[in-house]
């Protein structure tokens, strides 16, 4: 049993981590960068240790500084959350050295699926369906091979992750001007130029199934998710289950990826994200070797709390379930909130949350890492939390999730908000009817216009007398005293100022 | 009370006469109509239109205005009248589109740049942004250099035509 | 389809309502008293209207103001919550005769149902075992038929709920001077001194059944829950399903309750209380016509929201679901969060809630109807929030629930948080081994000697220490800049300051 | 810096040294030890020992301190040397153990009443609570009368022995 974890990380997820160790009474420390001194993250767990400045090199991405926090300060374990050092061998070997418990595979394992190349054959061992391609460091040989395989196709990093240095080709040319790009891109952000390429899959669906491994051999699957709805490989509505998947499927899918994970042994939680193409064919795609962004959707309808069965296998390598004793019910679907601006082509955007709410009706989990008064620094990724809701019916679900959303309120700082509540609306997200470029292919466009509609007169009326009342300022919490005057009749024209993507 | 807001790439201008009582003439570019408004104990505000009303929330950070109306939300942006004559925010500055680090500077000063032409690239939250030139100009100024960070709406370099 | 729902009540349960009109795109309207002027439910409501001053009977509790603000609001129905009109006949009468729904049962079930001995005589014919009793206004009278069904008895007020005029009898001195109390506490509670007895099942279980019906000869059942934790006949924590009852007493309450509800055309939301005897029999105890505080551990393991089905009979006039669509799976356990000092007789308290922190973790449910900055006023109901827990075992549940109470800070106003977290770490509520006098017959006494014992010396240095840094004084938010220093060992000497009920 | 304090029933008192850097000497009724306090950035404290150390946080309200120290929550009230050397709050001045409306008074200035004796009784929400006569002893004054609003903690009646 764990006395005390190191989590390894910021923002929502570390708040997520740190309410699992807190209901199973095992003390949680926090680290922080200069940037996060009073983050929500710190004020959750039962205490935080400085680990650098804001630049994420100096602190949440360097290593010896974490293994000594917890080192120094009496962690067991630690977890290492998402990003940052989560799929990082050394990281992992660096904190087994140390004489602690690293919450996830073991370095080799992180190492083999980080390497996309062996990642592939591994799963081609296990019998598992993979995409033709061809890996070399020599233009010509790939575009041989590509010739071979057939256009379009994809290029990759061998190390990469994230959607980083990956590009589609629709012929040679375009193939060897995305080599040699992939091949800078990839050596300065993972330090190795290798790239592979693989025929490229249009209109596939992305599914991804969730494992858990005891690290001995054997291991379990708790149903896929369907994360087809991105828009530049990044995830942002993920829902389990997969509406477009059939039992016949699920049941191929989710019986490779068990064998995968337990072909190396697989130790901890994992995700095996595949490819679901138009003809029903499913293909390996790569493994993330870490608890996943989108796990929340996995929980509600498995009703596993995946933070604990990660800290089980770690404290007693086993697992704490058999396949048996696993079921689903009901659909989750959660949609990530970013401080970026979706109006102005998604720039990142930082600055104060000055006033916050979060929904919290019944079947509404909100995993976030701000509140109110919190900044949003510039310096990490710019997810602030995810907002999931739970349904007996996929119908139910996104209906609820349209209404958490539009209950969401977060002023002070720009959010893809109305992107989310668009998307939540869109007859084509409600039929299920979408593929990995759907939203870029088909979406996008009639969002743009619809953002870059002039606002409301109504708006521009509130901002203008705002400003002549005095009330524009923020307010922590209510005002004192006082009542609430009602105008004779105070919705009739409620209707008239609404615009698509309203509650009316 | 005249006021002027940035909606967008739009200039929106509002006129604000208080009749008393919580009621207001508006005059929104030439649209005239008239509200009540009543400030809720929470400091949202009731406003209340001849054929109805709606609850709106108003929060100010700096010049920008985030602004809820029932469930909807924009984002304004106020601008003095003296900084709209100056033309500030139609071009000669080029300002940064949010707070990052420069990590590349694709310009010196004196070049002659396109209208779309890369001038530097802004790093921040794990992407990288390409600044371009909003239309055809000299480089007149650099007020960025590789390296530095720069907060939202900072003037990186200055265009002449 | 609704257009707007005016919302009759307050605090948590006007919240969580509110959540689920939302998400139904239906508007919401609240309503306030002058002492709640700026409350949660006013913020979470798209508009709320003064009703009246802080007392109940000039605000919340005055049929005609209610009535009033939702005509002249323009609202389509009125939703009661619980408590304050819910279940008042001559309310339900006044909203239909203004043109408006009533979401819940026609008048004359709640009438008939609010009278216990026409309640009684209704399950009875619907084939529901009830205890044997007697009712009269003749004192002689119902010592006789006390002699006759055999002491110990319990007396009740006719029109009665919650406790209220209920009192134990174990012999006929006692039983006269119950009646006379209770026939005093009812005139002067609910103007009508008629009173009951009934035979007193000593160790029995409170179990009760959620039913929900269409209005004309329908109903389905959404399993039971148990209520036996209970104080002073107020219930404490409820659950679902209940740990006591076997598949074959489920079916048989279950089937028993719809039954009941079919023979009186029951319509919407209801609940039919029972008690379990030692021997395993079952009794029928009363119907509440009304949504019940603790349906959202029925809501958690059904996957059903309970206000949404109600919206949806009072649209319809149909059921939302059929009985076979309806599955149960997993554990809930709820604690009432009041506002009182356990420590100290369980007197309510009022004043501001300076500080608040809710739980937010994975399986974690929060209904609440304050947040930091709000004020608990001194004439309404001292429930605060539902701190509401889900797993896919009784044991993972009851931890968690564990955990939560422990996250849960609320400073400003003393709370019985202390109370919930002892009960919450209990053996006998591990092993479920109470019954509704549990409570008071045997954790009292311990619970008392806990909270008297001194406080720790570490805490009056921490309080010491607060005052002279000047760091007492609430904050709302994080402090701007600064780091946080950690000694060289942050959690070594932890243990050494935990009572039992900490988390360690 | 010596203070006191009530915690429960009990007289408790702190006296407080400072030692520099955020070190202390504590003494708690007879029990000495340092203490090392750091406040975080938000407002919690880390307090550490010889052994080790934990996270407090203290909220006041008035004379009261709500204490949280790890898990486990405190309320404290700060006394005054001068209140405590009145004795006033171990008889002599009977205080509203809530706020609420005063529903009943059972006694008029000048009974000689019992230990536990009802005096008056008080409502608050949905309740009614009887308070009772902490000592025997003559009703000197009598502060609250029917359908009176009290704040918790008003005096409520004088009991002379």
């Amino acid at each position: 049993m764990f006395r005390r974890v190191l989590i390894a990380n910021r923002g929502e997820i570390a708040c997520r981590i740190a309410a699992t160790l807190h209901e199973m009474g095992i003390q949680s420390l926090g680290v922080h960068s200069d940037a996060d001194a009073g983050a929500m993250h710190t004020r959750v767990c039962d205490a935080s240790v400085r680990i650098g400045p804001a630049e994420a090199r100096q602190s949440y991405l360097d290593i010896d500084a974490v293994v000594a926090a917890a080192r120094d300060h009496g962690a067991d374990a630690v977890h290492p959350g998402f990003g940052f050092l989560a799929e990082n061998a050394a990281f992992a070997e660096a904190v087994e050295a140390a004489g602690l418990t690293f919450i996830g595979p073991t370095p080799q394992q992180i190492r083999d699926m980080g390497d996309k190349r062996a990642a592939r054959r591994i799963a081609e061992q296990a019998g598992m369906p993979i995409v033709p391609g061809a890996e070399g460091d020599d233009i010509d040989a790939l575009a041989a091979a590509a010739r071979t395989i057939g256009y379009p196709v994809m290029v990759k990093a061998a190390l990469g992750g994230g959607g980083k240095g990956m590009k589609p080709c629709a012929d040679e040319a375009e193939l060897r001007e995305a080599v040699e790009s992939a091949q800078r891109v990839a050596r300065s952000a993972f330090g190795d130029a290798s790239v592979y390429l693989e025929k490229l899959v249009t209109h596939a669906r992305h599914i991804e199934v969730q494992v858990l491994g005891d690290g001995h051999g054997s291991a379990v699957h708790l149903y896929e998710r369907e994360c087809s709805l991105q828009r530049r490989h990044q995830k942002v509505f993920e829902e389990a289950p997969s509406p477009a998947v059939t039992a016949e499927q699920r049941a191929a899918m989710c019986a490779a990826a068990v064998r995968l994970a337990e072909t190396v042994d697989y130790r901890g939680a994992g995700t095996i994200e595949m490819l679901l193409a138009p003809d029903g064919r499913f293909h390996f795609l790569e493994m993330n070797t870490r608890l996943q962004v989108e796990h929340p959707v996995t929980e509600l309808v498995t009703g596993v709390d995946l933070v604990r069965a990660q800290l089980h296998v770690a404290m007693h390598g086993d697992l704490p379930f058999e396949q048996s004793a696993l079921h689903r019910h009901g659909v989750a679907i959660e949609a990530r909130v970013y401080a970026e601006d979706a109006a102005h082509g998604f720039l990142p955007q930082a600055g104060t949350a000055m006033r916050v709410r979060w929904p919290h009706g019944p079947f509404v989990r909100v995993d976030r890492g701000l509140e109110a008064g919190d900044a949003v620094p510039v310096h990490y990724d710019p997810m602030l939390a995810k907002v999931i809701a739970f349904g007996a019916s996929r119908e139910a679900a996104l209906a609820r999730l349209a209404g958490a959303l539009d209950a969401t309120r977060i002023h002070g700082v720009i959010t893809n908000l109305p992107f989310l509540r668009a998307l939540a609306r869109d007859p084509r997200v409600a039929a299920a009817a979408f593929d990995t470029e759907w939203i870029e292919r088909e979406f996008l466009a009639g969002f743009e216009a619809l953002v870059q509609a002039p606002a409301p007169d109504l708006a521009l009326a509130a901002a203008a007398i705002a400003e002549s009342l005095g009330t524009a300022a923020p307010s922590s919490g209510p005002a004192a005293g006082g009542t609430a005057p009602v105008a004779p009749d105070p919705f009739t024209a409620l209707g008239r100022w609404r615009l698509p993507g309203g509650a009316s | 009370m005249k006021s002027l807001w940035r909606d967008g790439e739009r200039q929106r201008e509002v006129e604000l006469t208080a009749l008393g009582d919580g009621r207001y003439r508006v005059r929104v570019d030439e649209a005239t109509f008239d509200l009540h408004a009543a400030v809720m104990p929470d400091g949202r505000m009731q406003l209340s239109h001849d054929s109805g009303s709606t609850v709106a929330e108003v929060t100010a950070v700096g010049t920008r205005r985030f602004v809820r109306v029932g469930t909807l939300e924009f984002v304004l942006d106020r601008e003095s009248a003296a900084r709209r004559r100056s033309g500030a925010g139609a071009g000669g500055g080029l300002e940064a589109p949010m707070p990052g680090v420069v990590t590349r500077v694709l310009v010196i000063v004196g070049d002659v740049v396109e209208k779309g032409q890369p001038l530097m690239a802004l790093e921040a939250m794990k992407m990288e942004h390409l600044i371009r030139a909003p239309r055809a100009g000299r480089i007149a100024r650099l007020a960025a250099a590789t390296g530095q960070m720069v907060q939202g709406g900072a003037t990186l370099a200055e265009l002449e035509e």
